[in-house]
């Protein structure tokens, strides 16, 4: 898999880009909270990256076989994940509440109504 | 054997991810995603005996049951946002 | 494992590969919604089962084989499951089949609960 | 090139392609819906990374979750995005190629990708794999590392997900309870009959494997977390189905609430009477006389309490978006 190189980090980082991109670039909240899911699942892409040695296997330990990946990114991204899941959870409820006062989830519109207050 | 499994699997894929962004409809779509998903599961199957630990199937029962829950997810909402919006607009897209 | 299961399993994974790949077409090349569900959810199902027997007969180890039934009873019970409840949204949905092509369609419904 | 590099290679650009379609797409239902795709995605490349157990967590999350969540919100939000001229894209974009760039010339100096002799392969991540099984006495090394040598860190994550779920309830929860009369699935969903016996077959099956991930996790990919998902799942498929009043029946919302604190309280706990028995808080090995048998204790009781904690928070999530979706509905 060394033809990869640098590869599969590049490719991590137009990913980041492209969610970095939605959430400063569109005016929808929901849309926002797309982009930061695409965001946060590229630094996971990231991590797991980091963590695979070639010609390793999954680090489940069994008899016979010495080379394992890098257990540790796993452990802080399965953590990560659910926390993840959690924090947009939240976001989204606060999406639906802003909803529900401002009548509308688009920035600008947000916006022109705090102004006119 | 299982490489030649894996590439159709793949193309498979990649059509129905067309697909998915073609469009037209929704439902166009959400069939798109159903078949994605099984396709992925297939495909994490067969990777499992092309990396040699075959013991990771449970994975896949995953994938499979999400899939079925996200499908039925999507019908469920739709129907909901379909009805607080004008009946004629849920069909009419781009 | 003997010759003759390798090539069992061997056609198989073959068959349930080009199946995928007919059925993947149909979904994208296929006039309206109705024929694509058609041809994706009918090839859909049959491919899973091919690949997974085909699975199935690559390993000795008994708790692989008895995740692979799972999978496989998990993925026949939802798959056409859930190409039936979308048929049916989609017609309740006001989508209508194109009248040349209604018959095709009433038919992947059918099938599909069949296979259920 | 061989098989596994092929397919990592289709997986990436298909990440790229999916999360492009994403920027472009204004219907949000079907931008969840490729979301839910990026998540499948990303979790079929987490398992070509060797990473078992943060696939099946992805897949359950990235992929079920998370796009049920999106969905919901947006079934109460409107479902189109608003075209509007007042962005300028142009300005992002350089903002985001600028970073973009800064971030990739970071990259120059990592080690390739895979090389064994990397930098972060020789931190901890040796003594992990060597000694993990003598000490702890189970072969994932994954869950011995997250339930025992960073047992801390896990108890921090668990608070975390417990306070969002508190905060989601604060944010959606009515004072006034909503009548549950008004609530009645809508007609098509009613007729499901098909959808509804095959649910009925599928949730103790759907319970069972999750009992069976919560305590396979020493053994196989699994854990609490994972299985927490699983089991709340089961619970959005029955209430995505029967309605919100019949499962809000079957899980009584008080009781779903303590237990989410009862979880984390369990995790506490085992810490606690670890301190009591003269070790350090969360060292499994003063639960018993034998060390690695206290491990073992100890592992199952917080993967116990992990579990209890996502799958009602989870639940609670849920149960409150979808509750506010009906007074919604009400309304207009």
């Amino acid at each position: 898999m060394s033809e990869f190189g640098l590869f599969n980090y590049w490719v991590v980082m137009l990913l980041m880009m492209i969610g970095f991109y939605i959430v400063i670039a569109q005016g929808n909240l929901v849309k926002k909270l797309i982009g930061l899911t695409l965001f946060q699942t590229s630094v996971f892409i990231m991590y797991i990256s980091l963590g695979k040695i070639e010609g390793a296997t999954a680090p489940i330990l069994i008899e016979g076989v010495t080379l394992y990946s890098n257990p540790l990114p796993h452990v802080l991204i399965l953590t990560a994940i659910v926390v993840g899941i959690a924090t947009t959870a939240l976001g989204l409820a606060l999406v639906v509440r802003i909803k529900e006062s401002y009548g509308t989830v688009e920035e600008d519109e947000i916006h022109a109504k705090d102004e006119s207050c | 054997m299982f490489t030649v499994a894996a590439a159709a699997v793949l193309v498979a894929m990649i059509l129905a991810l067309a697909r998915a962004f073609a469009g037209p409809t929704l439902y166009d779509r959400i069939l798109a995603v159903n078949v994605f998903g099984t396709k992925t599961v297939l495909l994490i199957a067969i990777v499992g005996f092309l990396m040699g630990r075959p013991e990771f199937l449970d994975i896949v029962m995953v994938y499979a049951l999400m899939n079925f829950i996200t499908v039925i997810g999507i019908l469920r909402f739709f129907e909901y946002a379909a009805e607080s919006e004008s009946a004629d607009e849920t069909i009419k897209e781009r | 494992m003997t010759i003759l299961t390798t090539y069992i399993s061997w056609t198989f994974l073959v068959l349930g590969g080009f199946l995928c790949i007919s059925g993947a077409v149909g979904l994208l090349r296929f006039p309206d919604f109705f024929t694509r569900m058609h041809a994706a959810s009918v090839t859909d199902t049959l491919a899973t089962a091919l690949i997974i027997l085909g699975l199935l007969l690559q390993t000795d180890a008994w708790m692989v084989q008895v995740k692979l039934v799972m999978v496989l009873v998990f993925v026949l019970l939802t798959s056409p499951t859930a190409s039936h409840a979308l048929a049916k949204a989609a017609l309740h949905g006001g989508l209508k089949p194109q009248l040349k092509i209604a018959r095709g369609s009433n038919k992947a419904g059918q099938q599909s609960e069949a296979e259920a | 090139m061989n098989m596994e590099t092929v397919i990592n290679m289709v997986l990436l650009s298909l990440l790229v392609v999916t999360a492009i379609a994403i920027v472009r797409i204004k219907d949000l239902f079907a931008a969840a819906m490729l979301a839910g795709i990026y998540g499948l995605l990303s979790a079929s490349f987490f398992v070509m990374m060797d990473a078992v157990d943060v696939a099946f967590t992805e897949a359950s999350v990235g992929a079920g979750i998370s796009t049920l969540l999106m969905l919901t919100t947006l079934a109460m939000t409107g479902r189109f995005e608003k075209i509007s001229g007042n962005y300028r894209p142009r300005l992002a974009l350089v903002l985001v190629a600028l970073t973009g760039a800064l971030l990739i010339y970071g990259t120059l100096d990592m080690p390739a990708f895979g090389t064994a002799a990397a930098p972060v392969h020789e931190h901890v991540a040796p003594r992990y794999l060597n000694d993990s099984y003598a000490e702890i006495g189970i072969p994932n090394a994954v869950t011995s590392v997250l339930a025992s040598y960073r047992g801390f860190d896990t108890f921090g994550e668990v608070v975390v997900i417990f306070t969002a779920g508190i905060g989601v309830l604060a944010l959606l929860m009515r004072a006034e309870k909503p009548t549950p009369r008004t609530q009645t699935p809508t007609a098509s969903m009613h007729e499901h009959m098909v959808l509804r016996i095959v649910a009925k077959m599928l949730i103790p099956l759907i319970l069972l494997f999750g009992l069976y991930v919560q305590f396979h996790g020493e053994y196989g990919p699994g854990g609490g977390f994972q299985a927490g998902v699983i089991f709340a799942s089961a619970f959005f498929l029955y209430s995505m189905l029967f309605g919100l009043s019949e499962a809000r029946k079957v899980v009584n919302h008080v009781v779903v609430q303590i237990l989410a604190a009862l979880g984390v309280l369990l995790y506490g706990s085992v810490g606690i009477v670890s301190l009591m028995n003269g070790k350090n808080f969360l060292d499994y090995s003063a639960l018993s006389a034998d060390a690695v048998h206290g491990q073992h204790l100890g592992i199952l009781a917080i993967e116990l309490g992990v579990g209890i904690t996502v799958t009602t928070v989870m639940i609670i999530i849920f149960f409150a978006f979808s509750g506010r979706n009906q007074i919604e509905g009400e309304k207009d």
